[in-house]
């Protein structure tokens, strides 16, 4: 029991980054893609709660404009715009399913509520980070699901069977190891028809990595079965009279179940990281659609890594949901 | 131990060395003196510059953003072999990058017939490669040779082949030769700008051999190669530096009668991360930088009030960037929908709509933080010897631009998106090159720009090779954002995109009469200006072509960067220019003022 | 020296096995491939309700012959007659149905039970496999045959882990009872438990047979146990046999030498066992 | 050792089979080296087909794959068509460069790994185990470009440490102690990225396979017998955790050459990392064929180099065959 508590540690905060990011458009302020021209790299709005009287004032933010350097803001301190709930905002399709126009967190105009800054288009950070969670954690899913799911088909058949079905595999494995991928991406990309949109297009690059990422699973995955077939409860089942499928599912896969959680929580990060490669590569999710690892690769350029400190939030954010998820997969 | 044990025998065999050299030596320069007997000429008549006297002596370091791929001249294409080949070589005549006018080099001066076909040129006698081996006609002929030699298929030869015919190259005397060209070319001495003399005595062997293309690669000793330039190579590491040396035999002279360069050495370290350029110069470890984008050149300016460098903004380049729509013919069924989409590309109100509604002074603010310049033609405000100044940047304005379209029969549905005359919403794709963090933002501003017109963006970075492979091999896209520049400012330089039939036009390429009215016109100014050699006719003919450019719009015209750089306060006669190599090109004159402090 | 023209008067046997022929090979490693054989001609002969024991060093083939007997695996040559019927040369089917009637129990509990499943749904499994009944009455069996093998109702929920050695191995015991096997071949089933143990599990199986009448082929390298439980005794040595007889004639008047050494090897244990039953 | 030679033989058909289908890939990947030069305006489309055609860029690519075996046969493996010299050469240099960081990385981390490991591994007290688990998990869970941009940051900031190259341009005129400075001030940035994004994984392992022996009977009774810590910790559980760790071991050497590109590439260490990517974007296809091969060659050593170790360092192995 004290086990399932600790796995309730990694769960719950997983569980509640995934609503979070899930109902995006209600937790961020603005729309992701809404450029602010004015406010190119704006750092994170300052809250207050105090006026210039010192009077308490319920929480509230000043309108930023240029200062007189012309590379950085100041407050508009003649007008204290209040923060406020439930707004009424750009409207979307929640979940996709019902419109509506409200947003958690706004605030009165003329002044923007930029609780993380914002990058060079003047994009709020906050929004950007919300809806590039989606597609991260998503891509993360779909790839460790592909991988672990060929791997585990291709990996227990080899244990199971073994002879010239293992050999095969498992020199299909190896090979599968050691070949540069980078060259199919940036031909998949090449064939991918233009108009289609940009999150299709990037789920079905990470299918392809996530299909090619087979190898390694299924190398664990055998020899975890290769050693659950010999066991004599499997050989007892046997002269019950069992067949191999019988053998295979009631016996011989809920061993790899371990193997393939930890797995599974090793492999979602590196998915999840591996977008950082392709947009490294010019293979990531294109604009104007966020994605933690196009927001990170964001930091490649000087001068975003040395001066504006809060394009760092995807990284935190990353870091973060890493640790987590190692956590699930030491305890799992 | 072992080192110990290695710098001894390493002295020891020095000192060998030495002792075989001063035994062997008056025999070699006997047979040196014999062979050259017939016209062993010392430097009579060495270029004098004009600039500020320098003191010799020092080091200048600077990052090159790739490894050189090659140190031969011939073979050589990108950025970083050149810049450090230019310093290893010269030509007969160079091109000013700061006047932009053409001066003499190698040759002390030539003589251009008066249909400008024909040229004399008359070398500087006693010239001398940087291993003493006299320079004289031969050698000339012998690279003009190596350059146009088909076979050999270097880049160069296609700057001298003008109408399908090659350039004629004739020894008068030894240090005269004369050149005919084809057909009349306007500005044709600028030609000899990009061609470095090649020494015969050491490369007519692999030109035998038929491995030119290999010679004078990375694993080439340094000691053989040799040219003309005011460094020479002394060592190469490869993945890291390379570094040059000063060429005692350079024929240049200051107007004190020192001979150049001042520099002792000059180093190139192999630096491919934009970010670590900026880095090693601000930590002191490189003197000069070039190419700052202009985010880091803010950041450099932040600093520069506590550091020792300064830092230029020379204006907008040669670079200019564009918009431009898929105007191919293509055939095939799976081409269908691009054909559709085509109707509205070939749209002149189209294109207009879609050049009014574009931010401008945004992209310039967001992608460039400031430092660019908008675009009225494409002849960048830094060649200001060639440019239109009478036409002007087009406004931003969303309403024209829904003008336009709404006289172009395209309606807004009730999702305020755009239709056309047969109701297919308008909805294209702008692919450009994943490499380039700009054009990727200017493709963005323009999508966000256009979806107030209505019409859906899709930004498609691709990866650079697939980008062009697209564009000028399978004409598989609808719009692109590219730029263009660099190379020379004559409007000759221009001819493979403004011709119709040129290999560089791109929004249609592959014509054979040229498809539309105002490109049969440009062709016909193209031509005629190439014939004329009056400069006054010749800038007129060309602003028209720059009008006609303007008016219908091929290239929907964005911003020019701004040339940024960066040195060290210390070096002196420091004079950039906009044109390659925007630091480098008189390194020959640069000096430090004063020791480094350090 | 027994001949296998001995045991052919023997026609009412219940299972008899001739000829057993079995190779391994060995591929890959660290040297060439290395050959065993395991099993060079072996005969057994086992009646209804009577107890034979085999014994040897390990090594000897002793759980190979387990294994082929318990038909999990197929010797290389000989014959297999379970009744009569040769069941190497049989269909499917009737193999499938043999099998249910020659059930193994292994000599580690813990290998044998898988550990994710609870001690009613183990011993319930080959009623599972055969898929007659419904869940709730392979419970009820299940609870059944656990309590004819002495383990408490209120243990069903348990997973092995949870459970003694002992428990586990009348677990193994109450699973191969529950599809009323007629012949049990228990591989150096006690080995891996406390002698009191042993002794319990001993005097289980002694109660087994006699209510059911079932026939045992006892495996085993130590002969104390031999003694007390069974019938007839076959040795074997490096895949053959080398002395077959009754237990007091193996006992008393050992014929072969090697059956005189694993004799001298073995503590006398009879008393504890007696004393612990 | 015929065991041995079955092993090569099968590394040989792995890299047959690699080279086979790189070859492959390179040709979905679209364009080629020598697309770049459509761009340039002062060279025409017929320069660009003689370039392709001489470099036998528009030969099918059996053709082309045979030619290139070819020339792996004369030790040159192919020509790079960017540097106009074989690829031989040129990886060489680099995978020097790059052995050099990751193996003196590797070192330092099992060095650090294998004592911290077991050291958590038998210690009781809760504040080190709290202090090594959150350790190990942030080092673990900061991804290696990250890392590596931190390390960037550290160095731009303080200004303490250079950043690229390996050593400074005065290095060959420094006396002995100068070089040594001068390299461990060079090293050290790099170095130190590189053992931090390698050891959260072994130290895991380490700590992992010691606990595992420590709770085993042997060691109990070993401690029973008064062994004193130390000696009972390194002496007697660690060889017998050994086994799991010289497999490992056997993978950090396969991973010699691939494991650092990202931190190179940041850090513009003159690696192989670097021209890796650079010949991937500018389709120098032999050069990525070189590198891939040069890496699956580790890959096969490394796997080869633990058996052999697991070999003399466990007797069980020997006794089963």
């Amino acid at each position: 029991m004290r086990r399932r508590r600790k796995i309730l540690w990694a769960v719950v905060p997983l569980a509640a980054l995934h609503g979070l990011v899930l109902l995006a458009e209600f937790f961020a302020p603005y729309h992701y893609a809404t450029q602010n021209r004015m406010l190119p790299y704006a750092p994170p709005t300052p809250v207050h709660f105090f006026d210039q009287e010192g009077r308490f004032h319920r929480p509230f933010v000043y309108e930023l404009v240029p200062d007189e350097t012309g590379m950085g803001y100041r407050e508009d301190l003649t007008r204290p715009c209040s923060i406020r709930f439930f707004v009424k905002g750009e409207p979307y399709r929640l979940l996709g399913l019902f419109s509506t126009d409200r947003h958690l967190l706004g605030v009165d105009e003329p002044a923007r509520l930029l609780l993380l800054g914002t990058d060079g288009f003047g994009r709020d950070q906050l929004s950007r980070l919300l809806h590039g969670g989606r597609i991260s954690l998503f891509a993360g899913f779909l790839a460790a699901a592909l991988s672990l799911g060929i791997g585990l088909a291709l990996g227990s058949l080899a244990g199971f069977y073994g002879r010239w079905i293992d050999a095969v595999i498992m020199r299909g494995a190896e090979l599968f190891m050691a070949l540069p991928w980078l060259y199919l991406l940036l031909g998949a990309r090449a064939f991918l028809p233009l108009s289609i949109s940009p999150v299709q297009t990037f789920l079905l690059l990470v299918s392809l990595i996530g299909t090619i990422g087979w190898a390694r699973p299924a190398r664990l995955i055998r020899g975890v079965v290769l050693s659950a077939r010999e066991r004599d409860y499997v050989l007892a089942a046997k002269g019950f009279g069992a067949g191999d499928s019988y053998l295979l599912g009631r016996h011989v896969l809920p061993q790899t179940l371990g193997v393939v959680y930890t797995q599974a929580a090793l492999l979602i990060p590196l998915y999840i990281l591996a977008e950082v490669t392709l947009s490294f590569l010019g293979l990531g999710v294109a604009e104007p659609e966020p994605s933690w690892g196009n927001m990170l690769g964001e930091l490649q350029k000087y001068h975003v890594l040395t001066s504006y400190w809060w394009m760092f939030s995807p990284g935190l954010v990353l870091v973060v949901v890493f640790i987590v998820y190692h956590h699930l997969a030491r305890k799992l | 131990m072992a080192v110990a044990v290695q710098v001894t025998h390493g002295t020891i065999l020095r000192t060998l060395v030495a002792l075989l050299f001063w035994a062997v030596f008056p025999l070699i320069s006997t047979l040196a003196q014999s062979d050259g007997a017939a016209g062993e000429v010392t430097l009579e008549d060495p270029l004098i510059t004009n600039h500020r006297v320098g003191r010799k002596g020092g080091r200048l370091v600077t990052a090159l953003r790739a490894e050189p791929s090659t140190f031969n001249p011939v073979v050589a294409l990108n950025i970083p072999s050149q810049t450090v080949i230019r310093r290893m070589t010269a030509n007969l005549i160079r091109i000013n990058r700061k006047t932009q006018e053409t001066e003499a080099a190698l040759a002390k001066t030539w003589d251009t017939s008066s249909d400008g076909r024909r040229f004399t040129i008359y070398l500087r006698r006693g010239v001398r490669f940087s291993d003493g081996h006299q320079f004289d006609a031969d050698d000339v002929v012998f690279s003009f040779e190596l350059y146009l030699n088909p076979e050999v298929a270097s880049p160069i030869r296609d700057l001298l082949v003008i109408g399908d015919k090659p350039v004629r190259v004739k020894k008068i005397d030894r240090f005269t030769i004369e050149f005919e060209l084809p057909e009349p070319l306007a500005a044709g001495e600028r030609l000899f700008d990009g061609i470095a003399m090649l020494p015969k005595h050491i490369l007519k062997d692999s030109y035998i051999r038929g491995e030119i293309g290999s010679a004078w690669s990375l694993d080439t000793a340094e000691k053989e190669i040799v040219g003309l330039g005011p460094f020479r190579m002394k060592e190469y590491l490869p993945g890291s530096r390379c570094v040059l040396e000063r060429n005692p035999h350079y024929w240049k002279y200051d107007q004190e009668g020192n001979r150049l360069p001042y520099l002792d050495e000059l180093v190139f370290v192999f630096v491919p991360d934009q970010s670590a350029h900026v880095i090693r110069f601000q930590a002191g470890d490189t003197d000069i930088i070039d190419r700052v984008s202009s985010e880091n050149f803010l950041i450099l300016k932040r600093q520069s009030r506590r550091s020792a460098y300064r830092l230029r903004d020379l204006g907008p380049g040669t670079i200019y960037s564009f918009l431009f729509f898929n105007l191919n013919v293509t055939s095939g069924k799976d081409r269908q929908s691009l054909r559709d989409k085509q109707s509205w590309f070939r749209d002149l109100s189209f294109r207009k709509a879609v050049s009014a509604a574009i931010d401008r002074q945004g992209v310039v603010k967001l992608a460039y933080r400031g430092l660019a310049s908008p675009l009225a033609s494409h002849v960048t405000p830094g060649v200001a010897r060639w440019v239109n100044s009478e036409l002007s940047v087009q406004p931003r304005s969303i309403a024209v631009a829904r003008d336009l379209l709404r006289q172009a029969g395209f309606r807004w549905n009730r999702a305020q998106k755009l239709v056309d005359k047969n109701g297919a919403v308008v909805e294209f794709s702008i692919i450009t090159s994943s490499s380039n963090s700009q054009r990727l933002q200017m493709a963005t501003i323009i999508q966000a720009d256009l979806k107030e017109l209505g019409m859906t963006v899709h930004v498609v970075p691709i990866e650079h090779r697939a980008l062009i492979e697209r564009i000028t091999r399978e004409y598989d896209f609808e719009a692109s954002i590219m730029a263009f520049g660099g190379g020379d400012t004559d409007p000759n330089a221009q001819q493979t995109m403004l011709l119709s039939s040129g290999y560089l036009h791109f929004w249609h390429l592959g014509q054979t009469q040229p498809s539309t009215v105002w490109e049969a016109e440009i062709d016909r100014l193209m031509k005629e200006q190439v014939r004329t050699i009056d400069p006054v006719r010749r800038k007129q003919l060309f602003d028209s072509v720059q009008e006609l450019m303007a008016e219908n719009l091929p290239l929907i015209l964005l911003v020019s960067p701004h040339i940024l750089v960066g040195a060290r306060g210390e070096i002196d006669n420091f004079n950039p220019a906009v044109l390659e190599h925007p630091t480098l090109w008189n390194v020959e004159e640069l000096f430090w003022s004063q020791q480094r402090s350090e | 020296m027994t001949t296998e023209a001995e045991l052919d008067d023997v026609s009412e046997s219940l299972l008899s096995a001739r000829g057993l022929r079995k190779r391994y090979t060995r591929r890959g490693g660290w040297s060439k491939p290395l050959a065993v054989q395991a099993l060079d001609g072996v005969a057994v002969e086992v009646v209804s309700g009577s107890t034979v024991a085999v014994v040897g060093e390990s090594g000897s083939g002793k759980s190979t012959l387990a294994r082929c007997l318990a038909l999990l695996e197929r010797p290389d040559s000989g014959s297999i007659r379970f009744r009569g019927d040769d069941l190497l040369a049989a269909n499917r089917r009737s193999v499938t149905a043999a099998r249910r009637r020659i059930q193994m129990i292994f000599q580690d509990p813990a290998s044998a039970l898988d550990p994710r499943w609870t001690a009613a749904e183990i011993v319930g499994e080959p009623l599972r496999i055969r898929g007659r009944e419904r869940a709730r009455e392979r419970r009820r069996q299940a609870l059944g045959a656990m309590e004819q093998v002495g383990l408490l109702a209120r243990w069903a929920d348990r997973r092995p882990r949870e459970l003694s050695g002992g428990q586990r191995q009348r677990l193994a015991i109450a699973r191969a009872l529950i599809l009323e096997p007629e012949i049990l071949i228990l591989d150096e089933a006690l080995s891996a438990l406390d002698l009191s143990v042993q002794a319990r599990i001993v005097n289980l199986l002694l109660d087994l047979q006699a209510s059911r009448d079932l026939a045992y082929v006892f495996i085993s390298h130590e002969l104390s146990m031999v003694r007390y439980l069974a019938d007839e005794v076959v040795v074997l040595q490096t895949g053959k046999v080398v002395e077959r007889d009754t237990v007091a004639g193996v006992f008393n008047e050992p014929r072969h030498p090697h059956t005189r050494e694993l004799l001298a090897a073995t503590p006398v244990l009879e008393r504890a066992a007696a004393g612990g039953g | 050792m015929r065991w041995i030679a079955r092993r090569l033989l099968h590394g040989l058909l792995l890299l047959l089979g690699v080279s086979v289908l790189t070859f492959a890939f390179t040709e979905i990947a679209p364009g080629d080296y020598f697309d770049e030069m459509r761009l340039d305006p002062r060279i025409s489309a017929e320069t660009v087909e003689a370039l392709r055609s001489r470099y036998g860029l528009d030969r099918p690519l059996h053709e082309r794959y045979l030619r290139w075996l070819g020339s792996v046969l004369r030790g040159e493996f192919g020509h790079s068509f960017a540097y106009h010299t074989s690829v031989g050469s040129l990886l060489w240099v680099r995978a020097r460069n790059t052995l050099l960081l990751t193996g003196l990385a590797t070192g330092l981390a099992w060095l650090i790994a294998v004592p911290l490991g077991a050291w958590a591994a038998a210690s009781k007290r809760r504040w080190v185990r709290a202090l090594f688990g959150g350790g190990t998990s942030l080092l673990l869970a900061i991804p290696d470009i990250l890392l590596a941009l931190l390390f960037l940051l550290l160095a731009v900031r303080t200004g303490w440490f250079p950043v690229g190259g390996m050593a400074s341009l005065d290095y060959p005129s420094f006396d002995a102690w100068g070089k040594v400075k001068d390299l461990v001030h060079h090293f050290a940035l790099p170095v130190t990225a590189m053992t931090l994004a390698t050891l959260p994984v072994l130290v895991r392992h380490v700590h992992a396979s010691m606990s595992e022996v420590l709770r085993s009977p042997f060691l109990l009774s070993a401690r029973g017998f008064g062994i004193p810590p130390r000696r009972l910790l390194f002496r007697y559980a660690l060889p017998v955790a050994a086994n799991p760790l010289i497999s490992l071991f056997g993978h950090s050497v396969g991973s010699l050459l691939s494991a650092s590109l990202l931190i190179e590439v940041v850090l513009s260490w003159p690696g192989i990392g670097p021209l890796l990517l650079e010949s991937i974007l500018a389709r120098d296809v032999h050069v990525v064929i070189g590198a891939v091969l040069m890496s699956t060659v580790l890959l096969i050593v490394g796997n080869l180099l633990a058996d052999v170790l697991l070999y003399a360092a466990d007797p069980r192995i020997r006794v089963e065959s």
